[in-house]
């Protein structure tokens, strides 16, 4: 396991410096450079303009400047911004960094879940009219014109109906008096929901390791994780953070929303065809003969074999939605990686542009190894140790 | 006698694109407590179908023109679906086609059968439940700590005596062995179906075999119904039906397998291929491959008739009758 | 391998793609109108998409007789330009998908017929391909040189080429790789390109077309956010459509000027789904385990 | 038991929405509430005004919390003092170390005091002008050259508490005095003289320096920062200790102009205060605070403010014609249109032939109809333009320029254009003809040939891509078919932005379409079309070369009297407009909104609009 881990994990790294080369080079390929900003402004002498490219380097030969890049790179820093001169990258990719993990993970694990949920249905139930209906609603919002239904949410549910705010991440009236900074609430909520569901899922275990589902140890198990979602809110409360924490949650729900209506179809159609599949397969033919409910022969046999393929589609839909990104944040005033790289790719800051991409590419080769171990956690066919498999 | 299973006069049809398949037509049966039935017939012909119906599993295509199944006295088609679900492999248990792949690869062998344990027995604790199936694993002979190993740790012979023990679970009046054993090779494959009869014999259980292999049910059956393109062409005691087979099908088909008992003997083959069930000839169904079908074959059904106790044939043209008549009355056929 | 005529039949039962393969048709008797309409019944100082103008009315003018689908903030026909832009979306998609298709299927071919380093390249290359974040990547290159509908349809089939197509349709040739009558072919003395062609190519074609129509889907939906952004050189498409009413303001008060957004919108969607649709019904050709039984 | 759930469910749902919808509004009184399109990249003034010099930095930066020595008093941008007490001293002639200096005294005002209470000396001035000049203002970029030209500026002294003397090598024109040099932003000294001298010290001081993040920084202007959560807003609150709260600008109708306070008796007074006066604007704050919502895109920005979430929206750019009609109806929202300092036009590369030929400059600008894309395709957002100086800048516009083709008919700009062209020695192979009563075009022009006796060669025409801008695209495809119908060989070639900026740069070109925006002094006739600029990296990309206009644009800029400047500055337009090295086609007015309900401006005339004036925070007051 672990050799084959490290395995993976150096691969990976090759993977990563092949891509920031291609990425560094690319960029550099583009025409222009920052210093044009300053020919549109005619009281700025030229003599500026060469400072302003000595200063930041790029008087330099690409080739010493890439190289400087990937020292620096190692050692854990992605150089200086040019259009928030001197502002390190990296700065600002942390600044976003949160608002773009918290607004996307949510994203994601809902449509997922509601994917997973649909078409687990729909295959079970295939050729009924919940079957059709699921599929033309999903292919209408898998190929929706994405700005423009998210334009149109917003005008519904915000500006018309009033029941969301209309943009940003936070309330600034609420804000002006908060203690800390939204980064630091948003810290506490990634922290916090780790921490919640960490709770929740080691009560669900050590209660749930039985086969026989009791009355009393199910509603034990919704009533300790109550508690333990009770007390964070507690917790939070006490700190004064529940009432920010509630405002980031109430401008979250549109860019959620609207993001899990375009993204669900993916899954939920994936999450279909896979389960046609298995539903034929003998092992769930035999769960029914077996007199096993519906709904055990559904979830355990059908739903949990399917799902095994539907969980590379959870990284890859992730990949996507952290590049559909841009339209996302532009549409909802939600300022996070997108955003940055968009600006800074016209604003010609190569560093930052650079530093966004590389960075959304760490993301992606985290999320295809995460992909990868969670395959072998979920299927037990499936050793990555090496040792032989008894067959035949 | 008290008849454990009973079909009447059952007719499926499966809907296709292509049309109507008469997958079951007009097959009347029963069996006893403590019987064997061996059902055979080339593949297609309608034997899983028949299992499947009586195991109320029916694809969501599948049409029931006529007839009906009793098992234990009650219809089971008139039962509520949750009703009947209680009842499968409590009563009815079912040893399936391809073991390899009738057990859930992702939850452990074990696991998947104190599941249907704890499922149909409410009073039984997970304990309890480990301890029936260590027993149940030494009864199939498979060794107790092998419980907790998934599927795709077994060995192919392993997993089958896995789904025995399975079928075993809740000790039902009934099992299933649809093909329990084609996949095995031979050695293994005898070794298991003496177990099972071996099983058998000591619960007291009735039990359907199906294979397209003559042989194996010669090995185990008291009684056998020949199938042939959805009909139950010949029925009847084994002795009687392997000593002197009535139906020219079923005399093909002895002649076209080897015996597991190594008598050697020159293969015959049944030429031509079974018919298309969504257009079946005219008359009898195998008339275009039987070399005795006279004109009569090729226009009006045959009836189901009386050749010898409990033994009846679908034919116009049987084969001459045994000297000694049949020796154990069991099946009674309507 | 079954025939074209099998393939269709079984491709005539899957509603969906039936109803998408209409919709398409619709899509191209619609985009063949343009030249028609354009040289024999419209004038084309009023009605053309990009320079047209119309003098006598107020613009945006609302739908009204001579402008069926009423007039943009400039004052060109709002028909006009989706008639014409269909012609538009038709080559970008079909270009951009074939070319993502036949690079992509040779490329999968070459992979799993010749193995070793051929294949061990070709699939790192996509991994880092697949690497790259599609849409933020198009629109820093976009924003820096504008592309036109030509560079931007071979750019993003050769990115999808050389991403994950090239490994699922390797995956699909490696099951044909090891039939015998690859070997047998091979001790005949076949050269390998012969083999390639005539025997592997054909068995991953039917995925390949499958995965033609999601590219197509793909292809549009790209275009027409990079269109909003504003980032692609492209005079006139469905997508610059809805950017000039964003850019002009018209886009906020949908009620009041919704013949500037909706039909494109609707083109967009309709259309994509169209060939998504066309996709799935495809999928049941290729994937028998999902046709119905 | 399902249905328990699923109702369960769906209440819970519903008291969601319902608390979404209820919680979370705060409402406090006195805020002045903006939207901004962009965070801002630094609050760190040497940065905001040099390499990061963005719009967005100024509105939330120093235009609210900086004063300079000088100002622009709005809406008649009025050259006044602000921290200067009245005019400086005329420069003088001073010998010092044999070296030839002009010299001026600068009074300041005694009451001024930073935020955090001192007050503000001479020391401050001192260290404004000075500290930068140690830096280098061209290593320091963006403004910083602009405003203290190294090349001018020897020092400044202190000359008593309150008064500083600067010393220049030169004699300065208007454009390095008054609109230059005496506007730069006083600095506090406490505060940055640590900062400087430690940045000087370091191995990379511009790097150093404006990585410093102000914290606590006291500041002269009417607003300091608060608190900036970066993505969401940016809030200021009053500078408790603002000195020019209740100085009164009075502007008289025969163009007088007065500051008063009367408060602590400060006054100013230019020209000659009788007669009827025009407007009157009294310096406040009178909000508590600022809010500037960072929204990212202009739909947003318009549904906040329709919903009353913001009280005014500050862009650069303006609204688009698209929300004007709608924000029209839109209740308690006005919607305010002003001029613009800047032009779209096109030019050619006069290296090139026949490009250098005046009267096939003349001819084309003949062609544009200037009047139909303003008119009839920008339906009156957009007004023709025929001078390089915009008639929205008053003072210095000369109304008098040649006007080509004004008011002419399809077909008169046609025989007029053939005309000039024949003038110049053009034919024809086949010449175009059109019906001057019916206004109609009878045969288009074909085969151009030059005075040279060769066939005009097909050039190309870059402009601004669809995606960029679809109007001026457009436009760029009209003014292209207006020219090949007389036979002009024209070839639109779609281009990005930063390729026609680099191509102009490079001077690799035939012809293009751009735009500027411009400052209130119209210096730029200098930058644009004085010789000296031609070589590359200069900002005569047309190469126009002309020594007579070279030498009275020389005179114009070394010019430090208002009224003679303003005689030469006419002049210069009337010599451009006729020589054509521009053709300058129009301009679109700002469209501005705010909430009637909320906000009362003193003034909303103005050039530039509301957000030239950074919203004008000082001086508009909060209703309800």
């Amino acid at each position: 396991m672990r050799r084959y881990v490290l395995g993976r994990v150096g691969q990976l790294v090759i993977t990563l410096f092949i891509y920031i080369a291609l990425v560094y080079f690319l960029l550099q390929a583009m025409p222009g450079d920052i210093s044009m900003i300053y020919l549109q402004n005619p009281r700025i002498p030229q003599a500026a303009r060469e400072e302003l490219k000595k200063q930041l380097g790029l008087d330099q030969p690409p080739i010493v400047q890439f190289l400087s890049y990937i020292r620096n790179f190692f050692t854990g820093n992605l150089g200086v911004s040019f259009s928030q001169y001197p502002r390190p990258v990296w700065d600002i990719l942390l600044e976003r960094l949160p608002r773009t993990l918290v607004l996307f993970i949510t994203a994601n694990a809902l449509s997922f879940y509601v994917g997973f949920m649909l078409g687990r249905v729909i295959a079970w139930r295939r050729g009924a009219t919940v079957d059709h209906a699921a599929t033309v609603v999903g292919i209408a919002f898998w190929t929706a014109f994405y700005p423009l239904l998210s334009l149109i949410l917003i005008w519904l549910f915000a500006y018309t109906l009033k029941w969301l705010p209309l943009n940003q991440f936070i309330e600034p009236s609420l804000w002006v008096y908060a203690p800390w900074p939204s980064n630091t609430v948003f810290g506490y909520m990634v922290f916090g929901i780790a921490v919640i569901s960490i709770a929740v899922f080691a009560i669900l275990w050590s209660l749930g390791r039985g086969q026989r589902k009791t009355g009393r140890k199910i509603g034990l198990a919704w009533a300790l994780s109550a508690g333990v979602f009770a007390a964070g809110l507690g917790v939070a409360a006490s700190a004064g953070m529940l009432v920010y924490m509630w405002d980031i949650v109430r401008h979250m729900v549109l860019p959620v929303v609207t993001l899990t209506l375009i993204n669900f179809a993916g899954t939920m159609l994936l999450m279909r065809d896979s389960m046609l599949e298995t539903v034929e397969e003998d092992y769930v033919m035999a769960a029914r003969a077996k007199g096993l409910p519906d709904a055990v022969v559904r979830d355990r046999y059908a739903a949990r074999n399917a799902l095994l393929p539907t969980v590379t589609s959870l990284v890859l839909s992730l990949a996507a939605s952290m590049s559909g990104g841009l339209v996302t944040e532009t549409m909802f005033s939600w300022p996070g990686l997108g955003q940055v790289l968009f600006r800074s790719a016209l604003a010609n800051d190569y560093p930052l542009a650079t530093g966004a991409l590389v960075f959304t590419g760490i993301f992606l080769l985290i999320a295809h190894f995460v992909a990868d171990m969670l395959y072998a956690a979920l299927d037990p066919r499936i050793s990555y140790g090496g040792e032989p498999v008894a067959e035949g | 006698m008290d008849a454990l299973l009973k079909v009447e006069n059952f007719t499926m049809h499966y809907r296709t694109t292509a049309g109507h398949v008469k997958a079951v037509d007009d097959v009347t049966f029963s069996l006893a407590r403590g019987q064997s039935l061996g059902l055979v017939g080339e593949s297609g012909c309608g034997k899983t179908s028949i299992a499947m119906s009586i195991m109320r599993l029916l694809p969501y295509n599948s049409e029931i023109k006529s007839g009906r199944v009793f098992l234990g006295g009650q219809d089971v088609y008139s039962m509520r679906e949750e009703d009947f679900r209680k009842l499968r492999w409590k009563e009815v248990a079912m040893i399936f086609q391809a073991a390899m792949n009738a057990l859930n690869p992702v939850y452990t062998v074990g696991s998947q059968i104190t599941e249907v344990i704890l499922e149909h027995e409410p009073a039984a604790s997970e304990r309890d439940a480990r301890e029936r199936v260590a027993e149940l694993f030494c009864t199939v002979g498979i060794p107790e700590e092998r419980m907790d190993h998934y599927p795709h740790e077994y060995s192919g012979g392993m997993k089958q005596r896995a789904v025995i023990a399975m079928a075993l679970a809740c000790s039902p009046s009934l099992i299933i062995a649809d093909e329990p054993t084609t996949a095995l090779d031979v050695i293994v494959q005898d070794k298991i179906l003496r177990e099972m009869e071996e099983i058998r014999r000591k619960t007291d259980m009735s039990m359907i075999y199906i294979s397209h292999d003559i042989s194996v049910i010669a090995e185990v059956s008291d009684v056998v119904g020949v199938m042939y393109a959805g009909k139950l062409v010949e029925i009847g005691p084994a002795d009687d039906i392997f000593k002197r087979p009535r139906h020219p099908y079923t005399y093909g088909l002895m002649n076209a397998y080897p015996s597991i008992l190594g008598e050697k003997r020159d293969l015959a083959t049944i030429p031509g291929e079974p018919p298309n069930l969504v257009f079946p000839p005219e008359g009898c169904r195998f008339h275009p491959r039987c070399d005795w079908a006279t004109d009569e074959c090729g226009t009006v059904e045959p009836p189901a008739r009386y050749v010898g106790p409990n033994h009846s044939v679908a034919c116009y043209n049987p084969f001459p009758a045994p000297s000694s008549g049949g020796d154990r009355i069991g099946v009674a056929t309507a | 391998m079954r025939s074209l005529a099998q393939h269709w039949a079984i491709f005539r039962e899957s509603r969906i793609g039936i109803a998408g393969l209409v919709v398409i048709v619709c899509f191209g008797v619609f985009g063949m109108m343009w030249p028609l309409m354009f040289r024999n019944v419209w004038d084309p100082n009023v009605y053309h998409p990009v320079v047209g103008f119309d003098p006598t009315m107020m613009h945006p003018a609302a739908p009204c007789r001579g402008h069926l689908l009423g007039t943009d903030p400039i004052g060109r026909d709002i028909l006009a330009q989706l008639m014409f832009s269909t012609g538009r979306e038709f080559l970008l998609g079909v270009l951009s998908a074939m070319i993502s298709v036949v690079v992509g299927t040779f490329i999968g071919a070459m992979a799993a017929y010749y193995g070793g380093f051929t294949d061990a390249f070709f699939m790192r290359l996509a991994d880092i391909v697949m690497l790259f974040p599609f849409v933020p990547l198009l629109v820093v290159v976009g924003s820096l040189v504008r592309l036109d509908m030509f560079s931007f349809a071979i750019i993003l089939g050769f990115l999808e080429a050389f991403g994950g197509i090239t490994i699922i349709l390797k995956a699909q040739a490696l099951q044909v790789k090891v039939r015998p009558y690859i070997d047998a072919a091979k001790v005949a003395g076949g050269d390998d390109l012969h083999i390639i062609r005539s025997h592997i190519i054909p068995n991953v074609l039917p995925l390949s077309f499958l995965y033609m129509m999601f590219n197509v889907t793909a292809a549009i939906l790209s275009e027409a956010t990079l269109s909003f952004f504003g980032v692609l050189n492209i005079d006139m498409s469905w997508g610059m459509m809805i950017h000039t009413a964003e850019t002009a303001g018209y886009l906020f008060d949908y009620g009041r000027y919704w013949w500037l957004w909706l039909p494109s919108g609707l083109a967009i969607t309709l259309f994509c789904a169209a060939f998504y649709m066309v996709g799935r019904g495809l999928d049941e050709v290729v994937n028998p385990r999902l046709r119905k039984r | 038991m399902k249905v328990v759930r699923y109702s369960m469910t769906v209440l819970l749902f519903v008291a969601v929405v319902f608390c979404m919808g209820i919680i979370g509004q705060a409402a406090a009184g006195g805020v002045y509430e903006m939207a901004i399109f962009e965070d801002p990249t630094t609050v760190n003034v040497w940065a905001a005004l040099g390499p990061d010099a963005t719009v967005w930095n100024s509105f939330v930066g120093y235009q609210q919390s900086y004063i300079g020595l000088y100002g622009n008093a709005a809406p008649d941008y009025v050259f006044c003092p602000q921290a200067a007490s009245g005019m400086p001293s005329r420069l003088v002639e001073e010998k010092m170390d044999n070296k030839t200096y002009y010299t001026s005294v600068v009074n300041i005002r005694k009451e001024l005091r930073w935020s955090d209470g001192k007050p503000m000396t001479a020391d401050d001035v001192v260290f404004s002008y000075m500290a930068p000049l140690a830096l280098d203002p061209n290593k320091l970029g963006g403004n910083w050259p602009g405003n203290i030209d190294p090349e001018i500026l020897a020092k400044v002294e202190k000359a008593g508490d309150y008064s500083v003397k600067f010393y220049l090598t030169e004699l300065p024109g208007l454009a390095q005095w008054q609109y230059g040099m005496l506007q730069a932003l006083i600095l506090p000294k406490a505060y940055w003289d640590p900062v400087v001298s430690k940045a000087l010290k370091a191995a990379d001081p511009i790097k150093e320096l404006l990585a410093h993040d102000p914290k606590g920084e006291p500041v002269a202007g009417p607003w300091m920062m608060e608190r900036w959560e970066k993505g969401a807003f940016v809030t200021h609150t009053r500078n408790p200790y603002y000195a020019m709260t209740g100085d009164t600008n009075t502007f008289y109708k025969n163009g007088a102009f007065v500051t008063e306070n009367k408060k602590t008796g400060f006054r100013y007074i230019l020209g000659n205060p009788i007669g009827d006066i025009k407007l009157a604007v009294t310096e406040g704050p009178y909000a508590n605070r600022l809010m500037f919502r960072i929204l990212q895109n202009q739909n947003a920005a318009v549904l906040s403010l329709i919903s009353g979430e913001v009280d005014f929206i500050l862009n650069s750019l303006g609204l688009q014609r698209g929300f004007q009609d709608q924000l029209k109806k839109a209740a308690s929202v006005e919607v305010v249109e002003n001029n613009v300092n800047g032009f779209r036009y096109m030019a050619f590369n006069l290296t090139k032939y026949p490009f250098n030929i005046k009267e096939f400059r003349q001819a084309v600008s003949v062609l544009i109809d200037r009047e139909y894309i303003c008119e009839r395709v920008l339906q009156g957002v957009a007004f023709p333009q025929y001078s390089v100086v915009p008639p929205g800048n008053a003072y210095w516009f000369n109304p008098n320029v040649p006007m080509w083709g004004k008011g002419f008919t399809r077909s008169q700009k046609i025989t007029e254009a053939v005309r000039l062209l024949k003038s110049a020695g053009f034919s024809w192979e086949v010449e175009p003809q059109v019906d001057l009563a019916k206004d109609r075009v009878l045969r288009r022009g074909r085969g151009l040939i030059m005075p040279n006796g060769k066939k005009m060669p097909s050039f190309e025409f870059n402009v601004m891509t669809a995606g960029y801008d679809p109007l001026r695209y457009t436009f760029g495809l009209n003014i292209a078919t207006w020219m090949q119908e007389v036979g002009i060989p024209v070839e639109v070639v779609p281009t990005e932005f930063n390729v026609v900026i680099s191509k102009t740069d490079e001077r690799d070109f035939d012809c293009f379409m751009l735009g500027w925006s411009l400052g209130l002094y119209p210096d730029h006739m200098y930058w644009f079309f004085h010789s000296s600029q031609c070589p590359a990296g200069g900002f005569n990309y047309e190469m126009y070369s002309n020594p007579d206009f070279d030498k009275m644009v020389e005179e114009f800029l070394r010019e430090a009297d208002m009224e003679t400047a303003r005689r030469m500055a006419f002049r210069l337009q009337e010599i451009l407009a006729d020589e054509l090295p521009y053709i300058v086609i129009f301009d679109t007015p700002l469209i501005e909104a705010y909430r009637s309900d909320r906000l009362a401006f003193p003034y909303t005339k103005t050039l530039s609009g509301i957000q030239y004036s950074g919203g004008m925070t000082s001086t508009v007051k909060l209703k309800n």
